[in-house]
């Protein structure tokens, strides 16, 4: 499959040297990502000429940043098959997952009336996540369930982390008001069967909440298309900003989900003791909103966009494969998950986590580190995966648009001698 | 003609001091509808009553208060679709929306003639802020017209 | 009282010009602020050279990221008096003053255990406000009265916009749990006897919220001296970037306040269906944290540090009376609140929020507009006090650092004419 | 030598590789203190038990596991501060956590002799994220010590 251009002039920071001048090989993209100029700039500008508070005043400022920002949304809105109203600006993925969560227990205590009724659980409903979840689409659902005396139970994983979909009907049941799971897993980068999921979701009256973090950045995501209720993702893993993140939830929902965050911009009449709110997206976005964040989101998706994500994934899994299997050859590494996918269920992610017999994660880290290879070490915000493979924590390597099979094969040949310089290679 | 005259021609001034249908009227007819609309950027409220009789529109009438943009758009349009019929007001409604979104260009011929006096809200479309004030009235006129044709009792 | 020298060519968008080449005279920064280069410098240089994710991986980005992101807590804190570890960030400060409320609210279900006891309310409790309060200090408090049975209660202004303080004992009584003001209107300008209400809190053992949203940027504030348990601000109006805000609390109270957005970056050891949070400041950042628009928060209060505070509050103090004077003294102009400050309540803001007889706010705010003057027309998210002031909406002009008296002077001018071109004036 | 060389020394190697101390002890004396840290960047955890006769402390044992620093860490305060008094353990946790927050420099003379081979952390000092990792153990037993004064019964 073709690899993408070098685009690596587009990103500043990849010139820096690190370590006594050494050149830069970032393989940390799955924690967050580069930003390219174009990114920079749009935020620049945005400062420079058009900063004003949006959705309010009557000035030249104010109209122009309005505009900016709500045809990011319309952007965002685009790169996933969404329309813009459907989708709500938020401080990151995990903020997102947050928001509805919170909006269920919110609907659980009576908040927003018989119209959010869909939204509450209580005692003998289920709540099912998956055991593959980052921390960010685990712990809301926990709290969610502690909060409303509904039951959390969980689609578990196979050795090489492959969610177990054969008893699916048995863990997601009639009981099951809710089903959140992650579209590609950030420690195996295994892409879930999102069809087969939906589907159950959907016989039984469940909503679905699509963890997709992982994969906007890297593969094309229509969301009408995967016919989930909600999905969220965040721009610093997508080339855009930090402090940004969106959901995307079908308008019907979207429009009776009860808020959870309350002030100003969200409302219609405010008196002392009772307030009613505006239609989405704009009820859930409190106080001043991240106007030059979702701008610079906006140019993110652009500038993917203009890449193609078909080349973008295309490039995705020519890097996945030279990693993954560059892992995997080593001797004395074990790498998390199956080298490659398998037939039904489609792309992989240019991710490999892995441990090296004998040497602890961080002590690796360092080694690499000191080559001017950056990778993440520890447990990914994903714990109960580890528990489940029966570590502590792993070495991250992922890669993202810029990345060129060289910084790949660095890593292959740092790793390979990570053991020697501790002392246990064969 | 500077940019702020285009938006405040005297048709505007005069419909904003002198407006027409102000003072709800209860015709204790059925198919009447009533629609309330808030501009959440400045507070400004309409609560605009409409009346049917079959595909004709009866009665129009209104109370609230706003910027001289919003009294003077509900009043012509008042004046525009009293006595109308459905599709006519459908039409009027579109062209409305379609000059607000003009960015201050006007619209055909056809349109323009169907729109009138209310053509003269054409500078608003180069403030975005202003044009949810010109369509407050329009949107509740919309919604009214609505609820009139679910048969709600008056 | 001394102005501060012409800082006008630190902010690049003051050098725009807007409507037909207009000058630009910005009198919104109470909405929000616009950006000192050395702002918009610290972000660019994180994206382009330290861009990493804090608190986790190993690698030489991941720790400079990570010091410049506690380095600019640190700075924050030192900004309002506090310990670093006393400061949370938060997208804004709307999801600041929600942290506490949403927080208590979890504690009133159990969340936290009996460590979170004190942070418990419910049916007989009171939480009191005022009338004077920003929808984002009112809103959540609405919401926490709902959800918990607890009863909402307010503190009275008087016709100037005042807190009526003579009866605080029957307003404030044993039973409030926790007293949520603002340090200073958004509207009126006045600035509330944090003294008198933190000591009556205080009596009754009520948590005090301050929302210093509209002072921090303005004027010194010392939480300490001030003795609040909580105190809210937004980055933007201070300078510094959008999708950034702070949320100081006494540690002891933070540390035991339980979150009420769950995810990564917030817990010590998670399992499927339980999970034990870090100490504060961490518990309360969940998930990729704002860390550009930490930085830049950083930035802004240095450079107001360097100012100095008292520096810029004596040119607060002095563009407060020429403002409010001047609008004052107009025929026909109705100006909210007093003109100047009472002897015992100390300063006024410089903002001036009115009416002009017989003419919109809108239409107000279009003519200024159109003359380049950026002023801010509706209810500035303060429906409650705008309707006791018996209008649905204002026009706001406001002040910051870089306002010139000239600035000021050409509003008021413009202002002359307003009802000349509307037909109203006598 | 390199930075790296100076972060893993040989003698932070051989400690990693024969850890001291490993293995939890019951000595069933009051005076137990017991703490359990977590490094929570990786994950690694650390249970640490302290036995206090007077003001001795008698006995330093844990499990727990982790990459070579925080187990070399371990291991070292363990031949270091068993056996000595409580003021003596105080200043050498005190000198340690000076010399994680040297940035690679070493201490005076008098600190570094007090922590003998534990100086050859000093390379850790330059790499701020793993100084957590260094002193996982430290805090374990400071918090230990408090836990065994309290006289909480073995
Ligand atoms: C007094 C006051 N409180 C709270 C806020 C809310 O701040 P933000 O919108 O940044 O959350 C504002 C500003 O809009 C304010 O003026
Ligand atoms: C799969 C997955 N879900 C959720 C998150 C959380 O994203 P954020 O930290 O931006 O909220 C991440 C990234 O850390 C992730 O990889």
């Amino acid at each position: 499959m073709p690899l993408l251009p070098d685009l690596r002039p587009d990103f500043p920071l990849l010139a820096r040297t690190v370590r006594n001048g050494k050149p830069l090989v970032y393989l940390d993209s799955g924690a967050t990502a580069q930003k390219p100029h174009a990114v920079l700039n749009a935020e620049a500008d945005f400062y420079q000429f058009h900063n004003g508070a949006v959705q309010r005043g009557a000035h030249l400022l104010a109209e122009e940043a309005t505009d900016m920002y709500e045809s990011a949304r319309a952007q965002v809105a685009e790169f996933v098959g969404a329309e813009p109203d459907e989708i709500v600006w938020t401080e990151n993925a995990t903020h997102a997952i947050n928001l509805v969560a919170n909006g269920m227990a919110n609907a659980s205590v009576g908040i927003g009336g018989t119209e959010s009724a869909r939204f509450r659980v209580g005692p003998g409903d289920e709540i099912v996540v998956t055991q593959t979840e980052h921390h960010a689409n685990l712990i809301p659902w926990q709290m969610l369930a502690a909060k409303t005396g509904a039951t959390l139970r969980w689609i578990d994983v196979d050795d090489d982390g492959r969610m177990i979909l054969d008893n699916l009907e048995s863990v997601v049941t009639e009981r099951c008001k809710v089903l959140a799971f992650t579209h590609a897993s950030n420690v195996t980068g295994i892409v879930s069967r999102v069809d087969v999921l939906v589907a159950r979701a959907k016989a039984v009256g469940a909503l679905t909440v699509l963890d997709a973090c992982q994969s906007v950045p890297h593969l094309p995501v229509d969301a009408k298309a995967l016919d989930v209720d909600f999905l969220v993702m965040s721009a610093h893993k997508m080339l855009g900003p930090t402090g940004i993140g969106a959901l995307y939830g079908r308008k019907e929902l979207l429009d009776t989900l009860p808020p959870s965050q309350f002030g100003g911009s969200t409302v219609k009449v405010v008196t002392m003791d009772t307030t009613t709110w505006l239609d989405s997206p704009h009820r859930f976005e409190a106080g001043t909103q991240p106007i030059a964040q979702a701008i610079g989101m906006g140019a993110a998706v652009k500038y993917l966009s203009d890449l193609g994500m078909e080349a973008v994934e295309a490039h995705e899994q020519e890097l996945a494969t030279r990693l993954r299997q560059g892992v995997a050859d080593l001797p004395g590494v074990r790498l998390l998950g199956p080298v490659t996918a398998d037939a039904e269920a489609g792309d992989m992610l240019a991710i490999a986590a892995f441990v090296v017999d004998g040497v602890h994660t961080h002590d690796v880290g360092q080694v690499l580190d000191d080559r001017g290879i950056a990778v993440r070490v520890g447990h990914h915000c994903n714990q109960p995966l580890h528990r489940h493979f029966g570590i502590a924590g792993s070495t991250r390597a992922s890669a993202h648009v810029y990345t060129q099979p060289e910084d790949i094969d660095a890593l292959i040949a740092a790793l390979a001698d990570v053991r020697t310089f501790f002392g246990v290679a064969a | 003609m500077s940019a702020l005259e285009q938006m405040y021609q005297q048709v505007i001034m005069d419909h904003a001091r002198e407006a027409h249908g102000r003072g709800l009227v209860d015709l204790g007819l059925p198919h009447t509808g009533e629609s309330h609309q808030v501009n959440t950027t400045c507070g400004d409220e309409v609560r605009l009553r409409v009346v049917l009789d079959d595909d004709t529109i009866k009665s129009i009438s209104w109370e609230g208060s706003g910027c001289s943009i919003s009294q003077a758009s509900i009043s012509m349009l008042t004046e525009l679709i009293e006595g109308e019929d459905l599709e006519m007001a459908d039409e009027t409604i579109d062209a409305f929306k379609a000059l607000m979104h003009a960015k201050g260009q006007g619209l055909d011929e056809q349109r323009e003639d169907m729109l009138g006096d209310a053509t003269a809200f054409v500078g608003v479309g180069k403030y975005p802020a202003r044009i949810k004030c010109a369509l407050l009235g329009w949107m509740a006129l919309k919604d009214a017209i609505i609820q009139a044709q679910k048969g709600a009792p008056a």
